[in-house]
């Protein structure tokens, strides 16, 4: 891998043949690497700012070389307030240097990195934590919760690509530069939107799946006892109480606002109510 | 069973290590799935470990720190688990309710860190003005180490100190509390789920929730003769969706190139007529 | 079994409220699923009378009075299924056969109502002419508790008086014309369905109709390991079709007013560039 | 009820605060239960309208007191030909009080009145008679298939419902009023196709639950009979009989014209024969 | 089994006429389901015909002439699949991987024909400029019936004369061989299905692509009790598809109706302003 | 059948009793018929060239008698290059023999006919290639599979309707005649686009049903053997080795330009190996 990095050192073009300017495609990879701690030092106060800022530093010397001036005003204007999905505020770094190393008008860059950061986080946060997650989860748990191994090991190795990952969009960032953002905005619109798809019906999927509510098999009815409450349930429909327990949910977050805490300690003693009763 | 010492103390590790994954979100071992496993592993009962990662990974599924919000912890949520099944031989659904204030603690840990970490910028903003980028790495790699180990030692007590009040705290459980335990069990990733709904949920996701619901129904039905579910996950139905997804984007991408298309041509015209 | 006069004149009860009920379409318990309910109750037997109206119902699935028009009765179709299945012993699916005349009786005595009543709104003009409100209203009272009366009426003679005599005509029936009513039995939702379809089906509405065929199928054949099917009705697939007419509704209206916008943006330049 | 009912009329305003002129909600409430009368008298000649205006005279009177000139003229122009679907109907008085409470030209509320009684029958049609009912149905006769009472019970509470929802109209047309008469008819269009797609949905999904055609098992051919007939059938797809069959008798309906009583009896008569050969 | 010198002859006969099918492409004789049936047929063993057949079809169903190419020969895969597992007694499958060979000569044939016969157009060319419709048509006939001969003829000396030395050499394969074939039988209809991507594939069809399989996955799996499946062949997901590309024809003609709509009505406007 | 004709040279009016010109719909019958034979002679230097003017001479004839002049330039310019969808090739021959009939300009007809082949050719191969075929072998195989003759019986009939159908395709063409041939074209796009969804949809389907790619239940894995190899990919989506053997092949052909026969070698001879190795 060293020898390799020297290589490219000495004929700095892309892969695809493409000039790069002062960097090298080894210095984008670097910079997907480091963005790996793009999140620590995590406050209220300012977020991301601190690994969105550090993490660049090493790219940023090689274009700028020793001068002072141009690196205090480089990390004074990126320690503003940065909160984005960690995936995407990697594309963003590489959009970042990649007009730094054109000598782009640094106001006009601010602007960029302050514009986007809030609409990539809605595109990454779907595609992330509202799709991936799910997903990789609920395959994982399939395996796992027979005992098998291979639950967490398939989740261990899908995040380990989704993690290194943060290369490929390091140099997506670098390679879109400023030129197309207004289509990135474009783009950001259609696949939130696409990705929010995924993402609600693969929640719907888990429902049924992972959400157990049913009554006791001995809490009967009618004259004679000889339906189940249960068995109306099903009649109507199977999972329907999963289904209605997430609702009920969901109606008490949004409407009430309720706090998550108090939901699941309630769940917790209703749950404890149901089984002192035999409900269930 | 008793926890050890050298046990105790790889607790220590896993959660320092674990802990460092979930500030910087960068492999996703914070997850239950994976460090239940580890703590399956460090106990010597991997089975319980995995088994315990699967129930509290779909419990804690929505608790993503999605904005900068601290929800309850996964991680402890995902250690405490396993650890409470393996010492106080409660089933992994019933631990699972068991490990809940754990996660509490921890959720409370991680908003302090949070809060109390506002200087740090402060600082930050002065190594950037001077471009003094030592002292600037140094610092944030200092703080970022200091959570991760008070989050280690957090969890060394639990594991280790607290283990004797704990299994004498749950053996008073009559059996109803600790079945109470397991029913709640299996509706606490309802919890999950609706924490995810409230940002998926829109009036154009709507249908599709429905769409997953029910053919995830159907799936989980079918059976093959000896009775095991033909399709044990939801790929399948995360496969359908990415189809509707690509039909949906298809078409709206369609609907407004044609619109902008019209657009043009029709300005087009206006600027020639005048 | 026979009916005592007591039963009989309760009919002629139930007969009248439904009858109003049919009249003013107002909660709908025309239909045989109450009507046979009813009579089930009435008669003393009410699982035969809730199973003839699950047959009865389904049959008449399509039997609307959507324009205005009158359809075979779903009323005395509902009554008279329980009636003859007590009455002759017969299997409900059988009885709905044979209680097919009963129906078109009163459907005939429904248009009669509908076409003798045209007399009514003459009279009320004249009424309204004069503003005089209390006739008014008296006048469709009156009309309306008179047609009840005279449904009710004749259901008693139905119920009651005719048991005789259809008794002997349905002993003397060879098994293989019951089996044959039976059978029509089976298919009879289907003349229903087809009525259905004739206002429903459209080119757009068309896919649709396939796509709730296909799945049913599919849902129709999903048993557990006993034999008992999983899903017990065509819920699942209303949830599913309400689904797909959402992602319609909200694709027409997106091309819509995509369109408008565009409209009015390009007659606003038009009216600039004049 | 009824103190609740006093209290109203000292503060004549809505539930949502607003004032609705001299109506007051109470009054748009007896309006709706009114209209659960709303089509008695019925006759070919003028079908609903008798009830459509004898339902309104209580709110008339109220907004008119004794001007015996506008009653008559009230009376007169509601007498015309009136027929849409029940609910719609109640939407509609609705709207024509509103319309009488602000003066409105009465030209211009006839038209209305004419006006929109058609394509609100097209979507009340869809909506109650070609989806709540089927569905409904189908839920019931699936219960009840098996004698159990929840069948009926649930056909009567549902219907319950939808029969006092007649009081949700009321409210609905009177606050829509002559403000977005245009937008009615607008998203009439929409909803209805909507409607139309969960309808037909439905019935498709009725088709292999409810019709029941399939030849006896004693029917067979082949050299060694070894092949039942209805098992090539089921081999091509499973229900294709009971779909062919609703397509024949929808072919019959719409091209032929068919009158639904011959139908009927020719179904029987079928039957009898398949009965009697002993091919089902 | 032997082949008779009879059946040999009849099989030329086939050949012959499946050959001109496959010419005119007129009624898919050609296709292994045909050609396999008739070949069972003349050896006398139809049940090994119609099997053959099935295993054939599926595998060749990508091969089509699409464009004027010429692919590896269903016709004489049909044939001699049949003709393989009746003389050496091997399966269908692995009788389908020995007929590769034939395939692949009956292919060159082809390619030989239709690269020779580039002479006739010229001929054809001369008759046209004089009208001469009697040679015209004298000509097509005549090189058409030669090609089929020659099928013909090269099927009889595949099927009659090689067939001791194809025993003798099937015989010395070891099972695990023969197993193989098997194992490449079951893995064939890829080949075919992945041709058939190569043209219907594109960025919007993909998404369908998924939903007929997933669905088609759900059921194959869906059995009855006795553990048939109830859904035996894919009518029910080429309902779907049909319903699904209904829908997906009206968006697209909404669509671009509306546009053209506005399209005029603007250009319409533009022309008033001018 | 031959009464019948005569009696339609006598009254030369279409079946819908439109007046036909000189061609009556008995030969346009009889054009869809020769068409059947649309491919002979077919080289690689005109392709269909022949055949598609072959067929057309009789009705050719009828319209200009003797005139020698008009069939030699008629023969000469059908004689141009000429491939497509043989079903769509009727179509065209009616469209050109009616614009033959209106004595449109030969340039234009000329024009016709090798503008719309290749479009035609594109819709005639989604519709005859990529949806009937595979849907129709799907049927007849799932009922050939156990030997059952109604397997070629349904495929023969089918195809008989079919190769039939160009009787339909050759009054289609002729009754379109010069007149909506822009439509033509927008048409073919939607319903190109249609028929490749339902194609598709169809293929998708064939993959699970067809492709038969597994591990033997020997072969195990982990330390006890536990656990067969098929099991896991079971586990992760049933019938993931087709789909993924599918898209593998699929690749070689798009990407690697493959050649066919390389593929089928090496799947027998991957297969050999397998085998010999014990894995499947
Ligand atoms: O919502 C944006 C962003 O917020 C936080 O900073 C993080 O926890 C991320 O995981 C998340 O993606
Ligand atoms: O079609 C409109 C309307 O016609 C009739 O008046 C009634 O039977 C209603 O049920 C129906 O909705
Ligand atoms: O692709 C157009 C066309 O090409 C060839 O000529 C034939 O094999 C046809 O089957 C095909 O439809």
């Amino acid at each position: 891998m060293a020898s390799n990095d020297e290589n490219d050192e000495v004929t700095p073009t892309a892969a695809n043949g493409e000039k790069l300017g002062k960097l090298t495609s080894q210095d984008i990879t670097k910079l997907g690497l480091l963005s790996i701690f793009e999140q620590i030092a995590f406050s209220f106060e300012r977020m991301q700012a601190p690994g969105f800022t550090s993490n660049m530093l090493p790219a940023f010397k090689k274009i700028y070389g020793d001068s002072d001036e141009d690196l205090k005003e480089f990390m004074t204007y990126n320690m503003e307030f940065m909160n984005t999905e960690p995936h995407m505020a990697t594309l963003l770094q590489g959009v970042v240097l990649s007009m730094e190393e054109k000598h782009e008008d640094r106001e006009l860059i601010k602007g960029v990195r302050n514009g986007l950061f809030g609409p990539l986080a809605g595109l990454g946060d779907s595609i992330f934590w509202f799709t991936i997650l799910p997903i990789t989860a609920a395959i994982s748990c399939s395996l796992a919760q027979s005992g098998s191994i291979l639950g967490p090991i398939i989740f261990i190795a899908v995040y380990l690509v989704v993690g290194l990952s943060r290369i490929f969009f390091a140099h997506l960032g670098y390679g879109i530069g400023n030129k197309a953002l207004t289509s990135i905005g474009e783009n950001t619109k259609y696949l939130t939107k696409a990705a929010g798809i995924l993402g609600t019906t693969v929640i719907g999927a888990l429902i049924p799946s992972y959400v157990t509510v049913a009554f006791a098999d001995t809490l009967v009815f009618g004259v004679d006892g000889s339906s189940t409450v249960q068995s109306v349930f099903n009649q109507i429909m199977p999972n329907i109480l999963p289904l209605a327990v997430v609702f009920a949910i969901y109606a008490l977050f949004k409407k009430k606002h309720a706090n998550v805490m108090y939901i699941i300690l309630g769940i917790i003693l209703i749950s404890i109510l149901m089984s002192f009763l035999g409900w269930m | 069973m008793q926890i050890t010492l050298v046990q105790g103390l790889l607790m220590l590790l896993v959660g320092f290590i674990c802990s460092i994954d979930q500030q910087t979100e960068a492999f996703y071992w914070f997850r239950p799935m994976v460090a239940s496993f580890f703590t399956g592993i460090v106990l010597g009962d991997v089975q319980l470990g995995v088994q315990c990662g699967a129930v509290a990974e779909l419990a804690y599924l929505g608790m993503t720190n999605v904005g900068g919000t601290v929800p309850p912890d996964p991680l402890f949520a995902g250690i405490m688990t396993v650890v409470l099944a393996y010492t106080t031989g409660q089933t992994p659904e019933a631990a699972l309710g068991l490990s809940y204030p754990f996660a509490l603690l921890a959720q409370a840990l991680g908003i302090l860190f949070k809060t109390l970490y506002s200087f740090v910028p402060h600082k930050l903003d002065a190594y950037a003005a001077e471009g003094n980028v030592k002292s600037f790495n140094g610092l944030i790699v200092a703080v970022t180490v200091l959570q991760s180990l008070v989050f280690g030692v957090v969890i060394f007590l639990c594991v280790y100190a607290l283990q004797a009040p704990i299994q004498a705290f749950v053996n008073a459980f009559p059996t109803w509390v600790t079945h109470g335990f397991e029913i709640a069990g299996g509706v606490l990733p309802a919890v999950g789920l609706a924490m995810l709904l409230l940002t998926t949920l829109k009036p154009e996701t709507y249908p599709y929730l429905f769409i997953g619901f029910i053919v995830e129904c159907v799936l989980a039905n079918i059976v093959t003769s000896d009775g095991t579910a033909v399709f044990a996950n939801v790929l399948p139905v995360a496969v359908l969706g990415t189809a509707l997804a690509a039909i949906n984007y298809a078409y709206e991408k369609k609907i407004d190139e044609t619109a902008a298309k019209i657009s043009s041509v029709s300005n087009g015209g206006d600027s020639d007529g005048i």
